[in-house]
């Protein structure tokens, strides 16, 4: 049974990865089950400097879904690369480094840095971050600006581009044009939807930043949508992300089109959450008797 | 090979019943977290319903090394919360659960004054257990109540010289443990404390105005528990020396942290 | 105690009214309790002439939501006023009668139709429609299609109109701007969110259409987020929906700026779940010493 | 004053026990319902997880009129389904129902032959129990299992006269209830359906080649059970002459209708 699958060039012993930002730089988890047995990690968002984040609190759960507004709080590339990437490096399993910026050459410095790393697979260029240039406008609502990020990205970037694309948008198959004609190597679909909770006992936010992000199997059935459209239209690789919580959720984004998972708010859940979706995924096609994974991207019926 | 210091298991609920009309007291088997666990760590606690996605951070509150046991008290909340859910789980019944989270309270023979205010005061328990057992000491506990009725009001009279206060001075003195301390002129070389935000700054006060050490546990909304998402973070108060990181997560570092070392 | 709110000088008893589409044309739920509690009654979509809709299954279930895509089948509004009308008018409360339409025509009909009816309170026009002269695509995602549709059909209308808002949209303020501009009296946001579902096991979509609109709990937190951004900019009402499942959940959009709320598809898991979320806003009302509702309209702590 | 047909309650689970490895009986206190429920007419079945909004409408099995009792028979899903968690409650536990629902088989006293197919087997049960209690009379029942271990053979047998097929011959004919039916040549003046769509078809079929009539209870995914959301429509085969509607609800103006009256 193969469950190997390519992105960019790569070869990864799965389609299962992790999202950016829940699976801290890998060290927790792995207490909790070998890293190896990913397709690749996914580490949480890098920038170039120190970001402090938003105030707390930073989370809220709703119905089948939590909102975050972490905002991106992580020491820089400079920590991260010594102490992160060493560490995920003695794994057998690919590397995707998350980056972030406030401004366009805040982008192109740390994925400069990043990408003398040997250690390093993929750049994911997560375009949600506030753009500070253009009053906090995520570049990734922005057409003209998503163009300029990855343009500029890409001319740096030594590493294969996955560009993760925000669901906020009226036309997100346009926008995964975009990036694909800017010379994105792959996408990642989806970042969160911009959402939030109002304590009805105090009359306030419940998160002090007001808005977050929403993830968990409340978008799932968005990100199906999206991922389908995309995928008909775009010639490169989708990873989906969405609320995948079992091996099902996954294998549906996998009849959708996308190439690959990651496995995101379920972890908070269960630690061990991502293990579980590849050992779903493996059960999977040994009872429908699927012996490559391949034969199942983009094949639901039409 | 994976031997994490953190167990997860479906625990099987031992005992379960109402301390008052909206706390419980839970008494699970998890035996490597008992063998495990120090007094302030926690556990996450996972609601069955699938759309309730976030643990359930919990102190534990007992330890019962011997029979592999420990026990959670906990406040039910109100429509649709979690613990509402987890509150009709019957015993025989199993529940999904994380731990020993967090890193405990550092414990001394010095003479210690516990402070606990509300459903921070069970946590308190284990660790004045933990004294008494460890030192044969009876340690100063002054615990916060709202009124009347308050919980594990006679659990920590056993072992304990205790002094109380509540908000409607029903019993003890009334205002808040603060009061109580003053009051009474309750002093100790260490302090440990766990409550509301509000009384634990009243308490970093009190501590650097009488220049004793106080360790106090700190609540958070939490995503993981484990340390990944970065839900849980506060400000130290001076950047760490090693990393030079100037934010500290409340569930991997702390939730127990010396008061002088974070901005409350 | 004051439930009372007035939306385009139309006074309302209670800020409860029903999600069109889910409430038939009130005969059926009227077995279950008095349509003259509720602040209005909302009808499902009326097209001019009469729509067969989409193929079946049109309903699935995902995690806190349901996706449904009924396709706006109707009998067309010769049909709705001699048959759901008149029966209406027996109550004592508001109707809102919601119009569809594939080009602007079509919109214009019915809404000139409707406006001739005393016992028509309100047309609410859905611009989710497919636009059949632009290849399906919406009216409510493009903000050149939209400016048409309202202008021409508040032209002909003697009714106040609300316009329903598509939350498929990158800056839903923007659509609000538009919408009010043109001269609405109110707005009602949102509809549903397109989505899809794959059944694993048969490798194919759940709906007959592929994809469909989600609605319920899921949605909740990301209407809440836009019913937020938007009353702070606009300056005509808003009627919320999406998730309203509890008295808590409508505080949560009246906190956040609404004037009212619909119930939606909690009305499929509970027939009463509108009068519930009438008598659950009263409680809380009650608890909170809260002696007029409007006191509590935008009312969340900044 | 509001006095609906139909009862939403918190019924009383009596019993619930396994029928089979996947399909499970259980009877429910449901004194106005059992009242006024007839065969082929259902409930609809809610789960406690918030998070699982739409009805499952299981059709009514059994009605103990007098003891104010109905009973279900359902399969249960697989991982993550609703039937699942319904599956898990025990007698004493209550489940939120409303019912009864949609239009029922209108009863005769002609000679009646009642087809079930798999899940769509127990509807027929409480019909052959109405048309013997009402008409002392023994219908011809020909039930469709996928193998052996089929779900009610023996409830059945006791006031009908029972013909089996099964995919895999295990009892019976071999093949389809069609084939059953061919191979005894099985007649009757009125023929009742309930199964998979492709037997309804069949069925279809036979009653227009026989030229009797043939009332079908057909399946389908569900928004309200009531009318309201027009989830559940299947075209008429000719426009209602009174409404010149050329859709009907399988949740009103079914689940039953005469073969000839929908396009299927
Ligand atoms: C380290 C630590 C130890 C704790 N120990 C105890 C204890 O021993 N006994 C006890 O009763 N409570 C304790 N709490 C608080 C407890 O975690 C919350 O009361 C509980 O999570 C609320 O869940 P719910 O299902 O009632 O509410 P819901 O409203 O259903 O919760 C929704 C989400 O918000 C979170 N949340 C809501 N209120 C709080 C809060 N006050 N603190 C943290 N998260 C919150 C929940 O964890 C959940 O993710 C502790 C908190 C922390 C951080
Ligand atoms: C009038 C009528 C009578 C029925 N009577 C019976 C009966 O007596 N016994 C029985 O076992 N089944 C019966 N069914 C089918 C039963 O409704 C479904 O098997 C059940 O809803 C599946 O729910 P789940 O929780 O297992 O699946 P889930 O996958 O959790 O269901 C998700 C959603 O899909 C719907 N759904 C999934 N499969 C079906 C289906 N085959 N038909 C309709 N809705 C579906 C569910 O209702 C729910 O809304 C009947 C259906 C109808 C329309
Ligand atoms: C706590 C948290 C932190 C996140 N941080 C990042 C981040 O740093 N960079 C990023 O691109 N996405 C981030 N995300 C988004 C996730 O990577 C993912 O796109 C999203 O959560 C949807 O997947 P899920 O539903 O499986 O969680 C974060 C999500 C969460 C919940
Ligand atoms: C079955 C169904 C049918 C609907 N039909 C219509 C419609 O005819 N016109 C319309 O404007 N919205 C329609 N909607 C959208 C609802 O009115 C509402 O905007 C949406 O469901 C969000 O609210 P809720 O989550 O409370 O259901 C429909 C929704 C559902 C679930
Ligand atoms: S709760 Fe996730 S890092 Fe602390
Ligand atoms: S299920 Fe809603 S109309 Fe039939």
């Amino acid at each position: 049974m193969n469950m190997n699958v390519s992105i960019a060039g790569i070869d990864w012993k799965n389609p299962v990865t992790v999202a950016s930002g829940t699976f801290g730089s890998g060290k927790e988890y792995s207490d909790f089950f070998d890293l190896s047995l990913l397709g690749a990690v996914t580490t949480k968002g890098v920038s170039f400097s120190p970001w402090k984040g938003n105030p707390t609190p930073r989370i809220a759960e709703t119905c089948g879904g939590v909102i975050n507004s972490i905002g991106l709080q992580n020491p820089g590339v400079e920590y991260f690369l010594k102490q992160d990437l060493p560490f995920l490096a003695g794994y057998n399993t690919n590397v995707i480094v998350n980056i972030c910026g406030h401004t366009v050459p805040e982008y192109v410095e740390v994925a400069r840095c990043l990408s003398e790393e040997e250690d390093v697979d993929y750049l994911e260029l997560n375009v949600s971050c506030p753009n500070v240039s253009e009053g906090g406008i995520a570049f990734g609502t922005d057409e003209q600006k998503l163009k300029e990020v990855i343009a500029d990205v890409k001319r740096v970037s030594k590493k294969p581009l996955i560009v993760k694309l925000s669901p906020n948008v009226t036309d997100i198959v346009r926008m995964a044009q975009i990036a694909e004609s800017e010379g994105a190597d792959a996408l990642s679909m989806v970042n969160t939807f911009m959402a939030a909770k109002i304590d009805v006992d105090s009359r306030s936010f419940i998160l002090a930043n007001k808005t977050g992000g929403l993830s968990g199997p409340a978008i799932h059935p968005i990100v199906v949508r999206m991922v389908y459209e995309t995928a008909r239209v775009v010639n490169i690789p989708i990873i989906a992300m969405g609320g995948v919580m079992s091996g099902r959720d996954a294998i549906e984004f996998i009849l959708a089109g996308a190439t690959a998972v990651a496995v995101g708010t379920a972890s908070f859940r269960y630690p061990k959450a991502a293990r579980q979706v590849i050992e779903e995924i493996r059960e999977y096609m040994f009872r429908y008797n699927v012996d490559d994974i391949r034969q199942l991207i983009g094949q639901v019926r039409d | 090979m994976f031997t994490s210091k953190k167990d997860y298991l479906s625990a099987k609920i031992i005992d379960h019943r109402a301390m008052s009309e909206n706390v419980r007291r839970m008494w699970l088997e998890a035996p490597t977290i008992s063998t495990m666990a120090v007094p302030g760590q926690f556990v996450n606690i996972y609601v069955a319903n699938r759309a309730k996605i976030l643990p359930r951070p919990i102190s534990i509150c007992e330890i019962d090394r011997e029979r592999g046991r420990i026990s959670l008290v906990y406040r039910v909340g109100g429509e649709d919360t979690g613990t509402l859910e987890i509150s009709r789980l019957r015993p025989g019944e199993r529940l999904n659960i994380l731990g020993p989270l967090g890193n405990g309270f550092p414990i001394t023979n010095k003479s210690a004054m516990l402070v606990g205010g509300g459903i921070g005061i069970p946590p308190m328990y284990a660790l004045s257990r933990e004294i008494y057992e460890i030192f044969g000491q009876k340690s100063l506990c002054v615990l916060g109540y709202k009124g009347e009725g308050g919980v594990m009001y006679r659990d920590f009279q056993k072992m304990n010289n205790v002094f109380v206060s509540t908000e409607d001075g029903s019993i003890g003195t009334k205002g808040t443990v603060i009061d109580a301390i003053e009051a009474f002129d309750l002093e100790a070389e260490i302090i440990y404390a766990c409550g509301p935000m509000p009384m634990l700054s009243e308490i970093k006060k009190l501590a650097i105005k009488r220049d004793v050490k106080a360790y106090v546990s700190l609540d958070s909304r939490m995503g993981c528990g484990v340390g990944v998402c970065l839900s849980c973070t506060v400000d130290r108060e001076m950047p760490d020396p090693i990393s030079g990181q100037d934010r500290v997560r409340i569930c991997t570092e702390g939730p127990v942290f010396e008061v002088r070392e974070v901005n409350i």
